[in-house]
């Protein structure tokens, strides 16, 4: 593919952003690709993201704090109050075994938060290594290292997750392993192609001809050109390993109970779907906001990064 | 072609001449402010243009002067929301612009008024055949049919003098020399022979053998078919040679204005002065930059009271820091600047000299 | 969600026993013969397909086959062909391809009349010489996993007196032979003629006396049961057709009901029953007679001794289990078989004594810490969880495991798991049925319970010569398993069917509480 | 593309294949639990099971195995399942049908609303009727696919009886019923994959319309209508493009869910029995049929980027 494809060279004078050409960014909608700062508002998320950040925040920390929180027993069925609604014993009602809805969707989230974020971080670093392999490595390895990724892009993914979960086991270290070994192809081609672009640089074959070592040159230069894309990426990628979780949950090879995990709440849920709608619908809901603000803040990060292709 | 001043390339009123009688395009005190994430812009402020059929007007400026920001105004292609303020008048050919309405812009754009871009690389769709990109305006202005629209593509490939028209017009940009995509570009914008032809830096994206050919086209044809042109550019070797008038703009106003051989020939406003300066030859270094003169564009949400050019300016008074100086004819010349502190009425030999001939173009082939 | 990979052993009579009204008025299962009277709705329907959604897939119609297992694979397979005698509500024999069995010789030679004037679907006769070839290919393959292991070790002959009558030769006294080797799935005669030339491939071309041809088995799908005009039962048969299809998801199979997607429903647990009952449907719990329950490895710490296994079971509160996990719809038991069984009355494990199991475990002195494992995605899970709650109220720490039904196979059969809430629970009405897990050497003794007095009982208990001679021994054999207590029942084993209003719901076939005769199942008018 | 490069992906392609042939061949060996076992049951004796490892190949050592297996597969023969005695070239041939149908039928509902959707979203940018698409793209983004088919079927087939809630009949016995009875499974993977491509295309229109020569077919006075679908749509659909490819060869096989919870004999709830009932053999099957059909996918993918992309086509 040819570098004049008008994603890349250099801007047009009226076009580029300066410092003192204000009237650019207001000409073409959104900048191109400039090389100057952008604005200084830059760090404002908006109000919806801010939002879906606090949500999460809240959620992390009740997560975290669930031991010393005043919650039920997230195991222990209260036998007089089955599929219960809502009520000042059970703020969330409870599930068809009496258990606390609310403090078996805080312990949950210890479960579903782990797996996303853990997921997420085994994805991204492994990723990331082997993007930056791939991008700046000579030889063989680039290609050994696409092809491993093919491998597993053409691998069924559930039943890659099914089969490894049942040789080993389910918990949540197996669970996260799986979902991060399936979040690595993404993030090697997240990594791949800016690593091909700026190895390219001028800075960095300076670096390589003053003799600079691969990984000291991968970590000091490449890395910090790329990681606001990694962060993007990784944050929707949150989102999906939530959602992961939740399938595997669903078909019950997630953690075992009587641990709570959001899938697993709303597979047992289902069970009452008709009389008591809210034992599932609950934990569907908390579900389906975490993923939601977990996919706007990744999406506004990247509109103030552009980064529009970081969402696929 | 020859070093300014030596022979007069053209003949005729400057683009300020006094009544403006005749004029295809008259603006009068012409201003377009915008929005930015910092404020509003004064991306152009006050700026007066008469602009007759047969001739060019050069419009010069740093980046950021708003030269393609009056240009873009004018067709209506900023978009809606960005325009804080549009004050002044704009006619052209007796239309208000103003007043007139998107569709009704729609049927002046491409029809009577055409524009072409500067980087022909990223101007032209890449995924679209070239004669389709020439018909779609074609069937759209002109009513032509398919098979119409193609025979007519296929004929002004060949007028803007692309070797094998029926070939070519069924290839994509990526196939083509920058040269003959901008080719094409200006057969697309002469498709349906405007009476206007906007050049943004027609030729800043193109090796300096392939200006030279692509200036003498856009020459010929405006001759061919008594167009108005108006040519953006930053490079005054091109003004000198292709222009009738030329007006230099910064920070949004009007900085000098006149006949180009005047205005290049004895530059009063230290603006000018400074960006003859830092074009060392006519045909120097491609893609040399303004930026040569010291210090930043100032901020064009805050411009001072005074003189926008102050901050730079070597010939700074106190009197041009805080009362901007207006457009008015300056004492000696022939021509109008926005001064209170002049440069010297030059002599000649001030001016860079340009010796080497271009060479004829032999390069245009394409790349595919 | 998947084929259950185990045995269903010891099929003896009255398996099931249906709980719901309809049920209840409807005849006795298996025969068909009178069985319209008294159903919801009216005259049966001649003719139309019925569509029902069975929660196994189907693997093979063989009933010899070693992998043959699911009520879904008995289901069809009992529509293609037909046992000698089907068991009735009461554990009664009721005729069907065999019209009578006489024991004599001390219960070592049974003599069985064959009904005449049948012919297999492949217009083949079904007659003496076809009875014998099928118990002698039991006899030789040895790989009928739902036969009784006596068949092959008992069994020395098989002789056709006539075209139309078959001796049964014995090396021991088996006074329940006919309960348990001329029913179920051993009871049902393929054609020889064709059994021998599909070879391996009979289990996707079954051909037997049924009401029912097969026409397509789709595994995964669906299998298509055609009626077989020249059955004998073929008056006796209301629909064309019937499609039983693959529905994992009982959930969505209740669903499909609601929106007469398919016409009936079939459940392996009562789960769905509250949700089917309040969309309207009909719905019918069979209850089963056999529990469900805990498996325990005697050889690991703590379950070696008596007062831990005392403890386990004392703790459980199983009608809180009922209610909780089984919304009221099945029964807690501490009989391994029906607590109305002569054999079982007023024998059973320690029930619900929290304070004692606290005792006891203080008596032990040692922290007990096991792993549950129990099948995953399934109705054990509530249930197991609800356990495990239990335990830890009077001390017991455990860790649920969840696996696939072949990883628990492989867990339980290699001896490598503490405790199971898993179909891996012997399932069996008669105390026959238990040797395989309470005798020393019981293929199904996965606990390593040893009890010399139970084996020497075992051997008893086949050389009595009749029920009466029985009693008191298999008594004695409950007796001591409750006090051993190498395993814990907790609740019976309850199935449910779901259909719409003009569904005739069949009874629940001895052979399992997810199970039933096709000739049973029609529409009404 | 040329002649060389497309040899090269076609070479990449095999090697991926042979991979994942070898991967799940070796995933197979790591699963606990012998089949012997899931098809004899525990009444066999070691006779039995060693006449059964026998026949099916399991008492020879595991390369040999494979050997024999993948020349099998070469040769079209992907073996017999121990289980059901089903020749597994069979099964998959009547499992891919309702997964290929299930999976085309999606992404044609998908793409017929995200299409026009987000090129009218992106041209009308900011406005209401964008906030409520963008919104409503997100939510769907959000919801779990059981979610939605527990929702679709609770409306759709129990609440309105319009529509069969499970099943599938194959099309040479009733096109029409076909249809219905894929039509809520498909509309299930659709919603998610719509909010996908709505967010993707909206995007990539959006890039396309800040690039030069959109503002030059603008300036040439075409319509906005013109300048959407002449000229900024073509380009924009790049991307979406690989996307589908991308999730066609994902949905074929890895739509276990929707399979299970809608009754749909397909490849997914296949592999799914398959791993559950350690039937290696056809677990090894269909994860090399899914693997070729994404592979296969892809590389049309590829080759269609030609087609739609000049660049690429006249790459030197």
């Amino acid at each position: 593919m040819p570098a004049d494809t008008g994603l890349a060279g250099t801007p047009p004078p009226d076009l580029a952003p300066s410092s003192a050409s204000a009237s650019a960014a207001a000409l073409s909608e959104s900048p191109r690709n400039g090389t100057r700062p952008l604005p200084p508002n830059r760090n404002r998320l908006g109000t919806g993201a801010w939002l879906a950040v606090g949500f999460l925040a809240v959620l992390c920390a009740a997560a975290l704090l669930a031991p010393v929180l005043p919650l039920e027993d997230p195991t222990r069925s209260d036998t007089d109050a089955l599929a219960a609604g809502i009520s000042g014993d059970h703020w969330l009602g409870t599930d068809a075994l009496g258990r606390d809805t609310l403090a078996r969707i805080v312990h949950g989230a210890r479960v579903s938060l782990v797996v996303g974020a853990g997921a997420t971080v085994i994805g991204a670093v492994v990723g990331t290594v082997l993007g930056m392999a791939a991008g700046m490595g000579r030889g063989l390895l680039p290609g050994v290292i696409m092809r491993l990724t093919d491998v597993l892009l053409a691998f069924p993914a559930m039943i890659f997750a099914l089969a490894v979960i049942g040789a080993v086991g389910p918990s949540t270290t197996s669970v996260t392993l799986v979902i991060g070994l399936l979040f690595v192809p993404g993030f090697v081609r997240i990594v791949r192609a800016p690593v091909l672009s700026l190895s390219q640089r001028e800075f960095v074959l300076s670096c390589r001809a003053m003799g600079m070592s691969a990984p000291r040159l991968m970590l000091r230069e490449i890395l910090p050109n790329i990681l606001t894309g990694i962060v993007t990426y990784g944050v929707t990628m949150f989102g999906v390993g939530v959602m992961v979780e939740g399938g595997l949950g669903f078909l019950g090879v997630s953690v075992p109970p009587p641990d709570p995990t959001w899938g697993g709440m709303i597979a047992e849920g289902r069970q009452v779907l008709a009389e008591h709608p809210m034992v599932t619908l609950t934990p569907t809901l908390v579900l389906v906001l975490v993923v939601l603000c977990a996919n706007v803040v990744g999406d506004r990060l990247s509109a103030r990064l552009d980064m529009r292709g970081a969402m696929l | 072609m020859n070093p300014l001043g030596t022979t007069n390339p053209t003949t005729g009123k400057p683009a300020s001449s006094a009544d403006g009688h005749g004029s295809l395009l008259r603006l009068r005190g012409y201003s377009v402010h915008l929005h930015s994430p910092r404020g509003i812009v004064a991306a152009v402020d006050g700026v007066d243009v008469d602009l007759a059929r047969g001739r060019t007007l050069a419009v010069v400026g740093e980046s950021g002067s708003g030269k393609s920001v009056l240009c873009r105004s004018l067709l209506g292609l900023l978009p809606a929301a960005a325009v804080a303020h549009r004050g002044g008048t704009a006619h052209f050919d007796g239309i208000d612009l103003a007043v007139t309405g998107e569709a009704a812009l729609r049927d002046i754009r491409g029809r009577r008024i055409g524009m072409v871009f500067q980087d022909p690389m990223t101007a032209l769709n890449p995924v679209l055949p070239v004669w389709r990109q020439i018909a779609l305006p074609l069937r759209r202005h002109l009513r032509l049919d398919r098979r119409a629209a193609k025979r007519a593509a296929v004929e002004l490939l060949d007028s803007v003098g692309i070797p094998d028209p029926a070939r070519r017009a069924d290839q994509y940009p990526v196939q083509m020399s920058g040269g003959m995509r901008q080719r094409v570009m200006i057969a697309i914008a002469l498709g349906c022979d405007p009476d206007l032809l906007i050049a943004d830096e027609p030729t800043t994206a193109l090796d300096v053998t392939v200006q030279a050919q692509i200036l003498g086209l856009l020459d010929r044809l405006r001759a061919e078919r008594d167009m108005a042109v108006i040519l953006i550019s930053h490079d005054l070797g091109v003004v000198a040679d292709h222009s009738d008038d030329v007006m230099v703009m910064y920070a949004g106003r009007q900085a000098e204005r006149g006949a180009t051989r005047g205005v290049l020939a004895g530059p009063r406003m230290p603006y000018t002065r400074a960006l003859l300066d830092a074009a060392p030859t006519l045909h120097g270094e491609r893609g040399r930059r303004l930026a040569a003169i010291g210090g930043q564009p100032p901020d064009l949400t805050r411009l001072p009271d005074g003189c926008a050019f102050a901050a730079r300016c070597p010939r700074v008074q106190d009197r041009c820091r805080t009362q901007a100086p207006p457009l008015a004819p300056v004492p000696g010349s022939a021509h109008d600047g926005a001064c209170w502190n002049p440069v010297p009425v030059p002599g000649s030999a001030d001016l860079p000299e340009g010796g080497a001939p271009i060479p004829q173009e032999t390069q245009e082939t394409s790349r595919a | 969600m998947r084929t259950l990979p185990f045995p269903r052993l010891g099929r003896g009579p009255a398996a099931v026993a249906a709980v719901s009204a309809a049920a209840l008025l409807s005849s006795a299962c298996g025969g068909g013969s009178d069985a319209g009277a008294g159903a919801p709705g009216g005259d049966p329907r001649r003719g139309g397909t019925i569509q029902v959604g069975m929660p196994f897939d189907v693997q093979t119609l063989d009933p010899t086959a070693p992998n043959f297992a699911s009520a879904m694979d008995y289901t069809a397979a009992r529509a293609v062909m037909d046992p000698l005698f089907a068991v009735g509500g009461d554990g009664s024999l009721v005729p069907q391809l065999a019209l009578g069995a006489t024991a004599s010789d001390g219960n070592k030679t049974f003599t069985v009349k064959l009904r005449e004037g049948v012919k297999f679907s492949d217009g083949t006769p079904f007659d003496a010489a076809a009875v014998a070839a099928h118990y002698q290919d039991i006899k030789d393959k040895k790989t009928c996993l739902g036969c009784a292991p006596r068949l092959m070790s008992l069994v020395s002959a098989i002789t056709p007196a006539d075209p139309h009558t078959v001796v049964f030769t014995l090396s021991a006294p088996w006074a329940q032979f006919p309960e348990v080797g001329l029913t179920g799935i051993a009871g049902l005669i393929p054609s020889p003629t064709a059994k021998r030339s599909a070879g391996d491939a009979f289990g996707r071309n079954p051909v037997g006396t049924g009401a029912f041809k097969v026409t397509e088995i789709v595994p995964g799908d669906h299998v298509t049961l055609v009626r077989s005009e020249t059955s004998w039962l073929a008056d006796r048969t209301h629909p064309d057709k019937v499609v039983l299809k693959v529905m994992l998801d009982t959930q969505t199979a209740v669903q499909s009901v609601q929106a007469g997607t398919i016409d009936m429903m079939v459940a392996s647990q009562p789960n769905q029953a509250k949700q089917a009952k309040s969309a309207g449907l009909q719905v019918q719990l069979n209850e089963g007679l056999s529990p469900d329950g805990i498996i325990m490895n005697m050889t690991r710490p703590g379950l070696d001794d008596i007062r831990v296994r005392q403890a386990l079971s004392m703790a459980i509160d199983r009608n809180a289990i009922n209610k909780v996990a089984y919304n009221g719809d099945t029964k807690p038991t501490t009989a391994f078989l029906a607590e109305n069984d002569p054999e079982q009355q007023g024998i059973g494990v320690p029930d619900y004594n929290p304070d004692k199991a606290k005792q006891l475990l203080a008596e032990y002195g040692k922290p007990v810490k096991l792993e549950l494992n129990t099948l995953q995605g399934s109705n054990y899970v509530a249930a197991t969880q609800l356990i495990q709650q239990q335990w830890k109220a009077v001390g017991i720490e455990s860790t649920i495991k969840t696996n696939t039904a072949v990883g628990i196979m492989q867990d339980v059969l290699q001896r490598n798991y503490d405790v199971s809430f898993s179909p891996a629970f012997v399932a069996t009405t008669t105390v026959d049925g238990t040797e395989v897990a309470f005798a020393s050497s019981g293929r199904r003794n996965l606990g390593g319970y040893a009890n010399k007095a139970n084996d020497e009982l075992f051997a008893q208990l086949g050389a009595a010569g009749d029920a009466a001679a029985a009693l008191p021994i298999a008594r004695q054999i409950l007796t001591n398993a409750s006090t051993d207590i190498p395993s814990i029942p907790v609740v019976r084993k309850t199935g449910m069917f779901a259909a719409g209003p003009k569904v005739h719901l069949p009874a629940a076939d001895a052979y399992g509480v997810d199970a039933f005769s096709l000739v049973d199942l029609w529409t009404t008018q | 593309m040329t002649t060389r490069s497309l040899l090269a992906r076609a070479g990449q392609a095999v090697i991926v294949l042979v991979s994942v042939a070898v991967a799940t061949f070796a995933l197979g060996r790591i699963l606990p639990g012998e089949l012997a076992t899931a098809v004899l049951g525990d009444t066999a004796t070691p006779e039995q099971i060693a006449e059964f490892n026998r026949k099916t190949g399991a008492d020879q050592p595991a390369v040999e195995q494979f050997r024999t297996w993948f020349t099998g597969v070469l040769h079209g023969d992907f073996g017999t399942s121990a289980l059901t005695g089903q020749k597994v070239s069979d099964a998959l041939a009547d499992r891919a049908v309702p997964s290929l149908l299930l999976v085309v039928f999606a992404e044609v509902l998908a793409l017929a609303v995200a299409v026009p959707l987000a090129v009218w979203a992106a041209y009308r940018r900011g406005k209401a009727p964008d906030k409520a698409a963008n919104a409503g793209s997100f939510v769907l983004l959000a919801t779990p696919q059981f979610a939605i088919a527990v929702l679709l079927i609770y409306i759709f087939a129990v609440q309105l009886g319009a529509l069969p809630a499970t099943g599938y009949t194959p099309p040479e016995q009733d096109p029409a019923q076909t249809f219905r009875t894929l039509l809520l499974p498909a509309v299930t993977l659709a919603l998610g994959l719509a909010a996908v491509y709505y967010r993707v295309l909206r995007a990539g229109v959006l890039e396309t319309l800040q690039q030069d020569y959109i503002l030059a077919a603008r300036a040439q006075g075409l319509t906005p209508r013109q300048v959407l679908f002449r000229h900024t749509l073509r380009p924009s659909l790049l991307p979406l493009v690989t996307l589908v490819g991308l999730n066609f060869g994902f949905l074929v096989g890895g739509a276990v869910i929707v399979e299970q919870l809608f009754a749909i004999p397909g490849l997914g709830t296949y592999a799914l029995g398959a791993v559950q009932t350690k039937d290696f053999t056809v677990l090894q099957g269909t994860v090399l049929l899914i693997a070729a059909v994404y592979v296969l996918v892809n590389l049309a993918v590829d080759l269609l980027y030609g087609v739609l992309d000049p660049r690429i086509r006249h790459a030197r």
